[in-house]
């Protein structure tokens, strides 16, 4: 027999290093000969979608033309510290830190182009070149952003250890069968507030991403240790969700605007996995009556369970 | 020690040639699970024996009485094809539900029963639609049921100079169900499986049979629940000492394993669900 | 806006989508040599003996390099440097490195590393929280077993329990859990004519590899260029160092270019873990539905290595109340050293596993208030003005509050607003 | 060493090559061909899926040898001066993030609409269901591949 249960679960999540750690982010732009502006940032991408959060700050702020707008973002000679892609910094941090370069070359292009037409002529750039070097103006500018936060104190907890935070919750509902102690996840609905969303499709498949790793979390994955020793090292032991144990995800933003981030962005790519398992779990529960405190909720606990229970 | 040559036969006659002409030979029917042992060195042999050429293995044929199945059938085909589907609904069912889309391209019939592995899941299918295995060398042909193959495995499984050839299914009015409990839905592999066989005479059981998966060295027969039930009607089969002796089985043949717990209550869903299975998931 | 907000194609996608994309093993360079390492295969002991001599002589076998080779550091780690590049004598994990071996191609690195003979003395190792705190325990760390140890205390967490109308209480149990990101580690090490080493690497801090690296090679930053590729995922799993030093060790040794590509198995031994963790949790909430205190001990395993350890549980006990604002709170979260697989970072960092228990906790208190669940978590919600449990002011864009109502509205709830704000 | 040839994107190649390697190894060490991942090496995360004579295969459980005579597609020969509509599609809808199991994701899904181009939704998913991703959560390679159908029912 299979129950049908509902759950939810909010999450909130304190971007950044933290505690005080020193966490800044640097990016250059710099406008060349050919008609383009290289952006030169350390932005790992791991899929996350952070190359293109940048390319779209420095395309927003300097009204150019994404197109004329070269990434350096691989080389360590070629690019400055920026820290690491973790900790859902990168748009918040290291986006900043884009955004200050922008500004600051911004400056110099207003005096030699002011208009609200967005650049998109290779010839506009290259005359602005002309004009830089003409009136000796930089060709390369710098940006820096670094992070508010303070330390706790560990006998009290006292401080300010991130900034910001991303908030978040789930709606899940499962189908719990009595008989085996399946649980099948057949929708989750997923609503956030990561400040402004600075790419909404990419924003949606961090989402997505988050709620099938979160689901795997909950009713799949465990890596089994005997001994010290990991005895399920393989895609056919360690299990994770496939394409047909996926629920109908929906996603939605509420875009709670963070002055001090670049455009009103906060971080998103952490915060995406947290709500889903608890709801799901949650969920369980309100379809069997059965609260598992022992993770994750695999078939053989959940069968288990219930028959301790004698439901 | 390594793979010297891989022989791709056309025909049988060739393969039982290879064999006289080539030692420490391993047949290569799919190689989903072989190609894995040999690079983790569970296996090494030094001649590889392909049998993707030979078309008279890759057969589904009506013969008399029987549905005769080639043992290069892929699980693609298995599942695509209308006369399995029409005759064995939990052979169908088994076989669609197999690894993944790639694997099943790739996996055979053959190739899985001579694997031997515990949580196969068409062998118990195989085994409670009374299949029997063809197996040839170059002298002799030898018939054995499914179900003995595995019950005197170390005496009956296939030799070096052996290869199986074909599964025989008897092809009779019954109903057949099958369920595989994984931990996902697809690239699983059976926690439990079951596959259920059942044969009707004036609205009462006439025949029976029951083979449980994952739950013991190779897929088992549950005989004495099988006797039990004859008689009855199928109402009979969701009985409290049904589900006992199910439970039992499992019980006394995982009795020491830490999953034991689990699968002796798992049994009976999946059970149920074969049998939902096996009346076209309408009448439970 | 004309660009931010909008849903831009990403500019990595076309080169991902053609099957042009680089990741560190679609490189190939003349003349490169493949490495690899022999692991530890017992949890905590001492190195004995090595054959080191007779993998020397198997046939492609271009070097067999152990710590004594290495010209600087022998250890990397992103706050302690306590994980061995290669093992001196003591290890605590297995999977920890032993001997970097060298060779001109695949096949020959297999044999060799098959054929590598560990003498080991073994130690009593120890695999849980609880083993790890006892008196007689071996001391896995700097004079202790607790790496880290972080209390949060707001109000008065008596009073605030005696206040309570009702009190939930119960232990939790999160599990390890591992990335599996698709690609496997690797990294390709070549030399410049000037002796400079140029690492190929997906990686998710260039600067922080180049930073081990030169320290590994004795070497200045500058001579050391990081160069990333295409990441093929990464959730927290590349914070760490794998393969970079391995390889560029090897380039520096043999002045070749190199190769080291992990095997799905490899990778999963070798990488840091999501840290498992004992929770124990006491809620209580008013009559009314507020809640008024919580009590929280957590104990994280973190295995045999610091990695991110101490950040992982103080973002637990920092995210210990969830969401919402509770006036009493008295939270303790350790991180202990056990001879497990070490943990570290990956996707949530510590504020993944506390919403297992305060989530749980949340729907046992609204049952019991007979309040719904939503209603009883927007009652409590943070809003702006807040102070949380380290007595921190969320002074701007706190949008929990919005993020339930439009949960509501979607699925129809009627969310009292107004009442008990 | 076993001679061995087969159409790899439309082109014959012919080479001596050991018995024991695999197809993935054949198309990305000798043909250089490097768009075909390798996630796992035992059939279990579909990154090296390639299309054989049709259907979806990984490359990686399948001897070079074996594909005498077969007609291969890897990722770089499903498109040529233009994209193939499912590439397009990926790009469109954002199905793309590490991009690691892309190559496979996208032969999986050409060879499930070149077979039939009416798949349902149902049917996409169980196409794709070899294919491990741990980025995405599949949805909006779903979309991609709905996405590629309208694509080429225009066509």
């Amino acid at each position: 027999m299979k129950k049908r249960g509902i759950g939810y679960a909010a999450t909130f999540y304190g971007t950044g290093y933290g505690n005080g750690f020193p966490d800044e982010s640097r990016a250059t732009v710099e406008i060349n000969a050919n008609g383009e502006i290289i952006l030169s940032v350390e932005v790992s991408d791991v899929g996350s979608g952070g190359i293109s959060v940048m390319w779209q700050i420095a395309s927003e702020t300097l009204n150019i033309d994404r197109n004329l707008i070269k990434l350096q973002y691989d080389n360590t000679s070629k690019m400055l510290d920026s820290g690491t892609a973790a900790a859902s910094r990168q748009t918040y941090n290291t986006g900043n830190a884009v955004l200050d370069a922008c500004k600051k070359i911004k400056i110099n292009i207003d005096k030699y182009y002011n208009k609200v037409e967005i650049i998109k002529n290779k010839k506009v750039l290259t005359e602005l070149y002309q004009k830089f070097i003409s009136d000796n103006q930089e060709l390369k500018y710098e940006g820096y952003f670094k992070a508010t936060t303070s330390q706790v104190d560990l006998e009290t907890g006292i401080g300010e250890p991130y900034w910001p935070y991303t908030f978040g919750i789930n709606r899940a509902i499962v189908e719990v069968d009595c008989e085996t102690g399946k649980v099948d996840v057949i929708d989750v609905v997923a609503v956030y507030d990561a400040g402004k969303i600075v790419n909404p499709v990419l924003a949606e498949g961090q989402i997505i991403g988050g709620v099938s790793m979160g689901m795997g979390y909950a009713i799949m994955e465990e890596v089994n240790v005997l001994k010290g020793s990991i005895k399920n090292c393989n895609y056919s032991d360690y299990i994770i969700p496939t394409s047909k144990d996926m629920p109908k995800v929906t996603t939605y933003f509420v875009e709670a605007n963070e002055a001090s981030g670049p455009y009103g962005a906060k971080g998103l790519g952490e915060p995406a996995m947290l709500p889903t398992a608890p709801a799901i779990l949650n969920a369980i529960y309100d379809a069997i009556g059965v609260r598992l405190t022992e993770f994750p909720a695999t078939c053989d606990r959940i069968l288990l369970e219930l028959k301790n229970k004698g439901v | 020690m390594e793979v010297l040559d891989v022989l791709k036969p056309e025909t049988l006659t060739e393969v039982k040639s290879l064999f006289t002409e080539y030692q420490n030979c391993k047949i290569l029917a799919g190689g989903t699970d072989l190609l894995l042992d040999i690079k983790n060195g569970k296996q090494s042999p030094q001649y590889l024996i392909d049998l993707g050429n030979i078309k008279a293995l890759k057969k589904i044929e009506k013969v008399r009485k029987d549905i005769v199945i080639g043992s290069m059938v892929s699980f693609k085909t298995l599942s695509e094809a209308k006369i399995i589907k029409q005759y064995f609904n939990s052979l169908y069912h088994s076989a669609k539900g197999m690894g993944s889309p790639q694997i099943r391209n790739l996996a055979t019939i053959g190739g899985n029963i001579i694997n031997g592995a515990p949580a196969a899941d068409i062998t118990p299918c195989l085994i409670s639609l009374d299949a029997t295995l063809v197996i040839e060398s170059a002298e002799y042909e030898r018939f054995i049921s499914c179900e003995q193959y595995f019950i005197d495995y170390d005496k009956e499984k296939v030799r070096e100079n052996e290869v199986l050839t074909k599964i025989i299914i008897p092809k009779k009015k019954r109903l057949t169900g099958f369920y595989k409990l994984g931990k996902r839905n697809s690239l699983a592999i059976a926690r439990v499986n079951t596959a259920i066989s059942i044969e009707v005479k004036q609205n009462k059981i006439k025949r029976f049979a029951v083979c449980l998966g994952a739950v013991g060295r190779y897929p088992f027969r549950v005989l004495e629940l099988e006797k039990m039930v004859v008689g009855k009607s199928l109402d009979y089969l969701l009985a409290d000492e049904v589900l006992e002796k199910l439970e039992n089985a499992v019980f006394a043949s995982i009795k020491t394993r830490k999953t034991m717990p689990f699968k002796k209550e798992a049994i009976k869903g999946v059970f149920k669900k074969a049998l939902e299975n096996a009346y076209g998931e309408v009448i439970l | 806006m004309k660009t931010v907000g909008k849903d831009i194609i990403r500019p990595d996608a076309y080169d991902k989508i053609i099957g042009k994309a680089i990741y560190p093993d679609d490189i190939e360079i003349e003349g490169m040599l493949y490495a690899g390492v022999k692991r530890t295969t017992i949890p905590y002991g001492r190195v004995l003996s090595i054959n080191s001599e007779e993998i020397k002589k198997v046939p492609g076998v271009v070097a067999v390099i152990d710590y004594k080779m290495i010209p600087g550091a022998i250890s990397h780690g992103v706050i302690f440097k306590d994980i061995p590049t290669l093992v001196k004598d003591v290890f605590k994990r297995v999977g920890d490195c032993l001997l970097l071996v060298v060779a001109k191609d695949k096949a020959s690195l297999k044999i060799a590393l098959d054929n590598v003979k560990v003498e080991y003395e073994e130690y009593k190792g120890v695999f849980t929280v609880e083993d790890a705190l006892k008196e007689d325990a071996p001391i896995l760390g700097d004079g202790s077993n607790i790496l880290y140890d972080i209390k949060v205390k707001k109000g008065d967490i008596e009073k605030g329990f005696e206040e309570a109308a009702f009190i939930a209480e119960n232990f939790y149990h999160t599990q390890m859990t591992e990335h599996v990101f698709l690609q496997p580690e690797c990294a390709v090490s070549t030399i410049d004519d000037d002796g400079k080493i140029n690492v190929y690497v997906a990686t998710q801090y260039p600067h922080y590899d180049r930073e081990e690296v030169a320290k590994c090679l004795d070497m200045n930053e500058e001579d050391i260029r990081i160069i990333n590729t295409t990441i093929g995922g990464a959730f927290g799993g590349r914070e760490d160092i794998n393969p970079q030093c391995h390889a560029a060790l090897a380039t520096y040794i043999t002045k070749r270019p190199v190769k080291v590509l992990y095997s799905r198995e490899e990778s999963v031994i070798s990488h840091s873990k999501r840290h498992p963790m004992k929770l124990y949790y006491k809620t209580g909430v008013k009559d009314d539905g507020k809640l008024c205190a919580l009590k929280v001990r957590i104990y994280g395993d973190t295995g045999a290595y610091a990695s991110w350890g101490m950040n992982v549980l103080r973002k637990s006990a920092v995210h210990a109340t969830g969401p919402y604002e509770i006036p009493n709170v008295d939270v303790r979260a350790q991180a202990i050293y056990t001879n497990n697989p070490y943990s570290g970072a990956m996707r949530g960092f510590g504020a993944a596993q506390v919403p297992l228990a305060h989530e749980a906790q949340m729907d046992i208190l609204a049952e019991k208030l007979a309040m719904h669940p939503l209603q009883f978590r927007y009652l409590n919600a943070f809003k702006v003005g807040s102070v949380t449990a380290t007595l921190q002011e969320l002074k701007s864009s706190v949008g929990i509050k919005e993020c339930m109502e439009k949960l509501a509205q979607i699925d129809n709830i009627q969310l009292d607003k107004d009442v008990r704000e | 060493m076993i001679k061995v040839t087969m159409t790899v994107n439309g082109k014959l190649y012919t080479r001596e090559i050991p018995p024991m390697m695999r197809l993935l190894d054949f198309i990305r060490d000798e043909l250089k061909l490097k768009g075909t991942k390798e996630g796992c090496g035992e059939g279990e995360c579909g990154a090296c899926t390639v299309i054989i004579d049709g259907d979806i295969y990984n490359s990686c459980m399948v001897l070079a040898t074996s594909c005498e005579g077969k007609r291969i597609t890897t990722i770089e020969g499903i498109s040529g001066a233009e994209l193939h509509p499912i590439q397009e599609a990926f790009l469109e809808v954002n199905a793309v993030q590490c991009g690691y199991c892309t190559p496979g994701m996208i032969l999986s899904a050409k060879a499930l609409l070149d077979k039939n181009i009416n798949a349902t939704e149902k049917e996409m998913k169980e196409a794709i269901s070899g294919n491990l991703c741990r980025c995405t959560g599949y949805q909006k390679i779903i979309e991609a591949v709905k996405l590629a159908q309208k694509k080429l029912k225009k066509r």
